[in-house]
């Protein structure tokens, strides 16, 4: 082992409230090593990571314990006693981040060249042609074509834009890269390309990375070490493949287990009869402006079965949920229900029918009026069909609630009061009181922790059966598709390429379905490692 | 853009045109009668009916309005009495109360109304940005609070009784400054300055709590934004990060309020030009008004709404050049 | 479980927890001064007839023998006449009495403004609501509408439509019908730009899918939403209204007389200012704790509507939308200068989602 | 007159010989935006600017006190010649006038601008020549094809100018003093344009104006005062600021910083917050001056409409008037002096005092109530008001002034303001007019006649516009006796039997007089020889110097 490059001693962080966020993490790191820091939404990891380059100075969060820098095995700096001239001297050169959001984490206003130039510049004091010169090598490194440093942020895709934060990076060659949630917010295959690149670095500039994420799989491809967190407590800590091959902690294993893979048995289901169509569309096209988001779909759903739909972001899924719905109207082509155009629907009968088709959509926290109480969320379908009284609505609902695993209580609450997957229930709840013939759940489970996705996804499998429902599952990750879906319709550019029997998911025919595959990191690898 | 603009004229044509419409409409409707007023004290009915005809108000509504647009496009020629002179395009007619033509009087009128408008706005700018940056930098602290009520109690003045204040202050108590004159930059742009200052302030204090509001909550909000904690993480020093970049975050509303407000300024500041005797729009379209001299009521509406529309335009060209991501 | 008890619960959602805003609002020392003081201003106004009783004096009353005749009708005695029986003193020329005129003209003025702004809020947001929910056509129409009365020399109007109207209607209620009927456009831009953002929301989407008409969607889901930015809007216009009467009453086109409005006091005080400075002080302080007072609840009240303030914004995956260019607000009507379109547009940089084109 | 004692300016000595020299400066209110048409111009006396533009046949008088309201000769060498009953006159021109532009003033010239003053493109100047001149009602002017010289107007000569009017009218010379009299070359009339730059007659020609905002004055050179004995224009300049707010016009003068020492207003009077500051600055006060303009404020009653019909009525009103509240919401006695009389007390020789319903300083309540109990209102009547809210002295704070005291007595006025643009349409329009209307009467000219005829002779009644006679107040007996007097051409007879007159009006109760206007004006410190005219109660500028 070499020297460490950072020290961290029981690293306490608190927000005001007071919430302990972070209770005490000690780890350290050495040069070319990868620090991984896993555990769910709400654990303390960004309290970590932030804290790592002092980025809680200046807020009223309290700050404790020891960051240590070291150079030639020398501890020589404590971030958290440093004075504010001496921690900018090392953020960057010595320390850089690289933030969950890439969306928004470069500025709106200047070109994405000057933000890497100026960051250079304000460290080596380079000439402005030099500071170029850096930029274009960089961006050039990280995959980049150099000609759109004089683009803005908005011109690039999201995974674009990480390459050009880790470019940024790159340019300082600091020691130490703390990733917080490098992937998050970008599909499986540029995921994988992320973290192939960082890899890279690492071999290649020697710099010691601490890699953060809610997906044990993300982090368990790329990390020597890991570490477990759990509200705010390292719960276990070790080698990679010991942690993910034989964990010790209960909640380790809890959360290894609640991980969806693509190779575990699929329950056994008779397969709905193919000759009962529920919904079908022949030739669906939507265009926006001059966007194609759906060109010519035809797709049928059998009455009773679960219908996955996979693809990367922006392949056409939510329009073509909404779609199928009648959320959206489609620019060409039909969609039947029950062999009934749905456009034929009109006034009354729209009004009338219209909730024999409901939705969940991906984001609980926008699916819920937020300034409305659950339990009048989860009634207002009811309302609005009308000849129920105060009481009656709220037994219903609150029954439905029950049968989600709410309680009555939570029927009496703001939606920000509820977590995530609390939401997701109530909006689970919302869709069926109506008792609908078809749900279309738009990635439904995209936003929760694994282990409540593996609860909202079970609920979802026992209410299929009891409501004799018919769903169209939308979703990027094809391990949770698979699932729960009985076929697998797989989307690209406002296409479906194939639709396959789930159990046949592994066995694709297509090889953009391959390559789709190909990407999702793989526990069981690592652990082999 | 070139289709963007189109549309923008296209838009403002119809919007002026019914404007034109409105503000006809509206002082047809007034009870005051333009011949009265010009026939004077002891006029009689049949005077009354020869003053009617010759300022052509004995025709109905809609007939006057015709020779309102026609006049407008094509022009028009107009007795003086022993002779006729024509009127070209764009012909806004004759004054009934001065006989002067309409627009010229609005293109005497209108410099001041620029040179107001735009000193006003580099001040109010300054201070208001200024301010509000200030309060920026420490938020919820003391200065932030009193920053914050000084300017708002500025704020909260009436115009006119800012106005009156700053001549007592200036005029009356210090005599560092003789009362406000008009005179033209052309003429002699010290003078100009000095006898505008006044009016400036007036405009300007009364104005900048807007900006400081603007401003300030524009900084805090960027501040609050992922790439602002990008710098950080990069070393930025806190000062830079907010007069360099949060202020950019700011700056796009700023600029857009700010192009909006001058345009109303341009389109007539009634009390500041009232109590400082400036002979801008504002007081011609009271003066205007009150005696139902409708060629300059129209007159004046019509420039004042292309104004503003314009002011409105240039808004939206300068958000757009301001902030890459919105495009036109 | 009880029905009886409980049925509050699933009962209108859609008001959004008022207790809830009361007691955000009621928490934090600046709003509840400012909650405690419009209150009070509030308080005078309806109790005006009282107070002035109190005092035992009407707004009407001259008083010839408090006035020096020889010296343009002055009021005799220290700080413009005032005295046990005239709390605040006496109005020069005149001699009525400022305290009751004062007490009286609160209602003009809070109820011109009130009314006013009222008045725009209700026109703004209906055109707002049918611009924003409306279809392509609904939409260019109002929008054209909407920027017709934007490019209106608002102040020029309300004079000419001062002069227009018979003076046997009622002038208060004229006030606050033109300063209404000619300040709406930008709130109707404000919530055209705030519905359509909203309406974007998949809660919207879900009340769709339960067969929900439009109207009823406006009403439940759209403009719960709305009331934040709203109030925060309504905060600012509404002392721009109250400054906006003074500026009519400056030129002669407010309230009719004898009636008094803080406004017709400053305006006619304002000549007095070298010789009797209590005169003009009274109504201009009384104006500027009136607007400081709403100014602070304004600002309370957008912490109040948002609980989250403080918390980090939740993020958001995928699509995006155009950031809108911000809906341009305008002054009152009446202010002739720029003043207040800045602090309104401020409004609209409340957070909400600000995406961006890809 | 109260205010002659102060007329005259006290800042150092003056001497008419060599006053010449400096600029004036001008701060007015008026903004002149009508230019300077002596067609259009409507006058008292010539008025200030104008008097420094245009000579008139006569003019009055520049001196201080009572002989200021006596008429001169001006272009004419005496105030006219009139036939045995004052229905012709004959005036003879001075020799050597001469225009600015070096051209002679002929006969015809006056002629000339009389003529155009009957044209609809110049309305705006008074009636007296279209009602007084034999073809006046119909003539249309001298402008369009087809267009004729007005017949009762002779021109025998280049220096002579007969008017032949259809009634005798002592007054004449009084007339002959407004600026339609003033000559106008044919060549050089340019019609609607003319009130830009009209040709000058008198001392000053314009080198500079923009209406609504400034007017420069110079000598006119072709100008002497050999030929002019009422003028001395002192001044080289004369620079008028125009359109100023009266606020800050009164402020400038009062702090006479700089170039403001040389200035003075030509109409705005002392407003009450700035007498108050006087009163407390002696040395303001040595710049203030007094004078009064006879003009009456009073209340006018439409005799045709109910509760007015009534004498009795309009006695109560009369008894229930409350002067000093009146006077102190003008701004107090330096500003408004009460008046029981029709024709005011500074109109000195059409002046006769009486009081017939003597309501004391402050009204007599319980009299009205009596009185209107008489009348058959025993719980009191309720009458509207109207009054014009743009006229500062006429306006708002008369007419609340007015309420309060009604109210004790019973009597509820329901306010009806109306703005300046309407106020005389409405009011002067029988059709429309008002039961009772807060108004006030000037004199065009020193005289009773004036004063009295349009308000009371029935024969003035108009029903399209235009009305003065508010009381529509017909009665053949009084109409004989102004007749009458008009053929008197000796000033001092004619202004008793004017006041006679008015005396005999009084018991009627057809108007209840309020007050007169008192005027007080500042100058600043360098001015001299400033005293106010008691013809129209301000400035001479023609004989104000700076030096
Ligand atoms: N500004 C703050 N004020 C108060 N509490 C906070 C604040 N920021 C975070 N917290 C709380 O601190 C705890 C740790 O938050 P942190 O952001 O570190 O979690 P995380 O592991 O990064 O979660 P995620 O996966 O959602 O990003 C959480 O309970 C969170 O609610
Ligand atoms: N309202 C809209 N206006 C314009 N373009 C749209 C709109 N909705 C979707 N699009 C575009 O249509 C395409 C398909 O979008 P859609 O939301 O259906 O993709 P998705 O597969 O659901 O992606 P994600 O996984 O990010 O949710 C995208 O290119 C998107 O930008
Ligand atoms: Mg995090
Ligand atoms: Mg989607």
């Amino acid at each position: 082992m070499t020297h460490p490059v950072l020290q961290v001693e029981d690293l306490r962080v608190t927000h005001p409230g007071p919430v302990t966020a972070l209770d005490g993490l000690s780890f350290e790191l050495a040069a070319g090593q990868v620090l991984g820091l896993v555990g769910e939404s709400g654990s303390g990891k960004s309290a970590a990571a932030l804290a790592l380059l002092g980025l809680h100075r200046g807020t009223r969060t309290r700050v404790e314990g020891g960051v240590l820098l070291h150079r030639d095995d020398r501890p020589v700096l404590d971030l958290n006693r440093a004075s504010d001239a001496e921690l900018r001297t090392v953020r960057g050169p010595e320390l850089a981040m690289v933030f969950q959001e890439p969306l928004t984490s470069l500025d709106p206003y200047r070109r994405v060249g000057a933000q890497i130039a100026t960051a250079y510049r304000l460290h080596t004091g380079a000439s402005r042609a030099d500071a170029k010169r850096r930029t274009a090598e960089v961006l050039d490194r990280v995959g980049i074509d150099p000609g759109r440093a004089r683009d803005y942020r908005h011109q690039f895709s999201g995974g674009m834009r990480q390459r050009v934060l880790i470019a940024m990076a790159l340019a300082l060659r600091p020691r130490v890269l703390v990733a917080d949630e490098p992937t998050t917010a970008l599909d499986v295959t540029v995921q994988a390309q992320i973290l192939r690149l960082l890899d890279e670095l690492r071999e290649e500039t020697g710099m010691a990375l601490v890699l953060v994420s809610h997906d044990v799989g993300v982090v368990g491809g790329l990390a020597d070490e890991v570490v477990v967190l759990r509200g705010g407590r390292a719960v276990e800590r070790g080698a990679t493949a010991r942690l993910l091959g034989r964990p010790e902690h209960p909640y380790t294993k809890a959360l290894l287990h609640a991980v969806p893979r693509l190779d575990a048995p699929l329950p056994e289901r008779a397969a709905p009869p193919a000759d009962d169509v529920l919904v079908e569309t022949a030739g669906l096209r939507v265009d926006f402006g001059s966007v194609r988001a759906l060109g010519g779909v035809d797709l049928t759903v059998r009455r009773g079965e679960t219908l996955g739909v996979v693809g990367e972001s922006g392949s056409g899924k939510s329009t073509l949920g909404r779609a199928l719905v009648r959320l959206q109207d489609p620019t060409s082509g039909t969609v039947r229900f029950e062999g009934l155009d749905l456009a034929s629907w009109r006034g009354r009968e729209l009004r009338r029918r219209r909730h024999e088709l409901q939705m969940v959509f991906q984001d609980p926290t926008s699916s819920l009026n937020p300034r409305r109480l659950i339990g009048a969320s989860v009634a207002e379908p009811l309302r609005v069909q009308g000849g129920r009284d105060e009481a009656e609505l709220r037994a219903e609902a609150v029954g439905l609630l029950e049968r989600v695993g709410l309680t009555a209580a939570h029927a009496d609450r703001y939606p920000h009061q509820l977590s995530g997957g609390q939401r997701q229930r109530a909006a689970i709840a919302r869709a069926l009181i109506l008792r609908p013939k078809l749900v279309v759940c738009d990635e439904p489970v995209s936003a929760l922790d694994v282990t409540t996705q593996a609860q909202v996804v079970s609920l979802l499998r026992e209410l299929r059966e009891e409501f004799e429902l018919t769903l169209v599952f939308i979703a990027h990750d094809l391990a949770v598709v698979r699932s729960v879906s009985d076929r697998v319709a797989v989307m690209r550019k406002g296409e479906i390429v194939e639709t396959l029997a789930a159990a046949d998911l592994t066995r694709p025919q297509h090889e953009y379905t391959r390559a789709l595959l190909d990407a999702v990191p793989r526990l069981d690898a690592v652990a082999a490692r | 853009m070139i289709r963007f603009l189109l549309r923008r004229l296209l838009g403002a044509a119809a919007v002026l045109l019914a404007l034109a419409a409105l503000t006809y409409l509206l002082f047809y409707a007034m009870p005051g009668d333009p011949a009265q007023l010009a026939c004077g004290k002891g006029c009689t009915a049949p005077q009354l009916a020869q003053v009617r005809h010759a300022l052509g108000t004995d025709q109905p509504v809609v007939r006057q309005f015709w020779t309102f647009l026609t006049t407008l496009v094509a022009g028009h020629s107009f007795s003086t009495g022993p002779s006729t002179v024509w009127c070209s395009a764009p012909c806004l007619g004759y004054s009934y109360q001065s006989d002067e033509a309409v627009t010229q009087m609005l293109l005497d009128r209108l410099p001041v109304d620029v040179s107001l408008a735009l000193g006003a706005a580099a001040l109010w700018l300054l201070l208001g940005v200024g301010t509000g940056l200030y309060a920026a930098l420490k938020p919820g602290r003391w200065r932030d609070r009193i920053t914050n009520t000084v300017i708002l109690t500025l704020g909260s003045t009436p115009v006119f009784v800012m106005a009156l204040l700053l001549l007592m202050g200036a005029c009356v108590w210090l005599q560092i400054l003789p009362f406000p004159n008009y005179v033209p930059i052309t003429e002699d742009p010290a003078q100009w300055a000095q006898n505008l200052l006044l009016p400036w302030l007036a405009i300007a204090l009364v104005s900048a709590a807007g900006y400081t509001r603007l401003t300030r909550a524009g900084v805090l909000e960027t501040l609050n934004q992922d790439h602002i904690r990008t710098l950080r993480a990069y070393g930025y020093p806190e000062r830079r990060i907010v007069l360099r970049h949060a202020v950019r975050g700011a700056l796009p509303t700023v600029v857009t309020v700010a192009a909006m407000d001058i345009g109303l300024v341009l389109a007539g500041a009634v009390f500041t030009e009232t109590m400082f005797g400036l002979p801008g729009l504002g007081k011609l379209a009271v003066e205007s008004a009150s005696t139902v001299d409708l060629p300059v009521v129209c007159g004046i509406t019509l420039l004042a709404g292309a104004l503003i529309v314009v002011a409105n335009t240039v808004a939206d060209l300068l958000h757009a050049a301001l902030d890459p991501r919105v495009r036109i | 479980m009880d029905s009886q008890t409980t049925s509050a619960g699933t009962g209108i959602g859609a008001g959004g927890g008022a207790a809830g805003v009361w007691s955000r609002l009621w928490a934090r020392r600046g709003g509840r001064a400012a909650v405690i003081t419009v209150g009070l201003l509030v308080l005078v106004a309806l109790t005006a007839p009282w107070l002035a009783a109190l005092e035992g004096q009407n707004p009407n009353s001259f008083h010839d023998t408090l006035l020096n005749s020889a010296t343009g009708g002055s009021p005799n005695g220290a700080f413009g006449g005032i005295s046990a029986q005239h709390w605040l003193g006496v109005e020069p020329t005149t001699g009525r009495d400022l305290f009751a005129r004062l007490v009286y003209g609160s209602r003009v003025s809070l109820g011109v403004a009130v009314g006013a702004t009222l008045g725009q809020l209700l026109l703004g947001l209906l055109v707002g609501l049918a611009a924003g929910l409306g279809g392509r056509w609904a939409d260019a129409l109002l929008s054209r509408v909407t920027d017709l009365a934007l490019a209106l020399p608002t102040f020029f109007f309300s004079i000419a439509l001062l002069a227009v109207v018979p003076q046997s209607f009622p002038r208060p209620l004229l006030l606050g019908l033109i300063l209404s009927g000619l300040g709406w456009a930008s709130i109707a831009r404000i919530v055209r730009a705030e519905t359509r953002v909203l309406r974007e929301r998949e809660y919207v989407a879900a009340a769709v899918l339960t067969g929900a008409g439009t109207w009823r969607i406006a009403r439940r889901e759209i403009l719960p939403g709305l009331v934040a930015p709203l109030a925060t809007y309504t905060a600012i216009v509404l002392p721009q209204n109250m400054v906006a009467e003074a500026g009519l009453s400056f030129l002669g086109l407010g309230v009719r007389p004898p009636t008094s409005s803080w406004g017709q006091m400053l305006s006619t005080a304002t000549t007095w200012f070298q010789v009797d400075p209590t005169y003009v002080l009274i109504p201009a302080l009384t104006l500027l704790v009136c607007v400081l007072a709403f100014a602070g609840l304004g600002e309370a009240l957008r912490v109040a509507f948002d609980p989250k303030a403080a918390a980090p914004a939740t993020r958001r995956r995928g699509r995006t939308i155009a950031v809108p260019p911000p809906a341009p607000a305008q002054p009152g009507p009446t202010t002739g200068e720029p003043a207040a379109r800045a602090a309104a547009a401020a409004v609209t940089t409340l957070p909400h989602e600000k995406g961006e084109a890809q | 007159g109260a205010g002659a004692g102060s007329s005259v300016s006290s800042s150092g000595a003056f001497s008419a010989a060599n006053c010449q020299g400096g600029t004036l400066r001008v701060l007015d209110s008026a903004k002149n935006d009508k230019g300077f048409d002596p067609a259009v111009l409507y006058t008292s006396g010539g008025g200030a600017i104008p008097r420094l533009l245009f000579r008139t046949l006569t003019t009055r008088q520049s001196v201080p006190g009572a002989n200021g309201t006596k008429v001169v000769p001006d272009l004419a060498t005496d105030t006219g010649t009139p036939s045995q009953n004052a229905t012709m006159w004959t005036y003879h021109l001075k020799s050597g006038l001469k225009f600015s532009d070096g051209t002679p003033i002929t006969s015809a010239d006056v002629k000339y601008g009389v003529e155009r003053s009957f044209s609809p493109q110049l309305a705006g100047g008074p009636p007296y020549l279209r009602d007084w001149l034999v073809g006046g009602a119909d003539y249309q002017g001298p402008y369009g094809t087809g267009a004729k010289d007005l017949a009762s107007i002779e021109t025998p000569d280049p220096s002579t100018i007969v008017f032949h009017l259809r009634k005798s009218e002592g007054d004449f010379p009084y007339l002959a003093a407004e600026t339609q009299f003033a000559p106008v070359p044919k060549a050089k009339d340019t019609g609607k344009d003319y009130n830009a730059d009209p040709v000058s007659s008198g001392p000053y020609t314009i080198a500079g104006f923009t209406k609504g905002r400034e007017l420069d004055l110079v000598r006119n050179t072709h100008w002497s005062r050999s030929t002019d004995q009422q003028r001395l224009a002192c001044p080289d300049r004369i620079d008028i600021s125009l359109g100023l707010s009266s606020a800050v016009i009164n402020q400038r003068l009062s702090a006479s910083v700089g170039q403001d020492a040389d200035a003075i207003t030509t109409d705005t009077s002392l407003d009450a917050p700035t007498l108050a500051k006087v009163s407390a600055d002696p040395a303001l006060k040595q710049r203030v001056v007094t004078g009064k303009f006879p003009q009456i404020f009073y209340l006018a009653f439409d005799l045709k409409k109910a509760p007015f019909d009534n004498q009795l009525v309009r006695e109560a009103l009369s008894y229930a008037v409350d002067r000093t509240a009146l006077v102190n919401a003008e701004g107090g006695t330096q500003l408004a002096v009460p008046s029981t009389t029709f024709t005011p007390e500074s109109l000195t020789a059409a002046h006769q005092d009486y009081d017939y319903f003597p309501a004391g300083a402050t009204g007599n309540p319980a009299k009205a109530k009596q009185l209107l109990a008489q009348a058959g209102h025993p719980n009191g009547i309720t009458v509207p008001l109207a009054y014009d809210t743009d006229d500062v002295n006429t306006g708002a704070p008369a007419a609340t002034a007015l309420q309060q005291a009604f109210a004790k007595a019973g009597i509820t006025l329901q306010l009806q303001p109306l703005s300046d643009a309407n106020f005389g349409s409405t009011v002067n329009t029988p059709a429309t007019q008002p039961a009772l209307t807060l108004t006030s009467w000037g004199a065009d000219w020193p005289s009773g006649g004036p004063f009295l005829t349009p308000i009371f002779d029935g024969r003035q009644i108009v029903s399209g516009g235009g009305n003065f006679n508010l009381a529509q107040y017909d009665d053949p007996a009084v109409n004989a006796q102004i007749d009458k007097i008009n053929q008197v051409t000796d000033y001092a007879v004619a202004q008793k039997q004017w006041a006679a007159l008015d005396a005999q009006l009084g018991k009627l109760a057809l108007t209840v007089p309020l007050y007169e206007e008192a005027t007080s004006v500042l100058y600043g410190s360098h001015v001299k020889n400033a005293y106010l005219d008691q013809w129209r109660g301000w400035y001479d500028i023609a004989s104000v110097s700076v030096k």
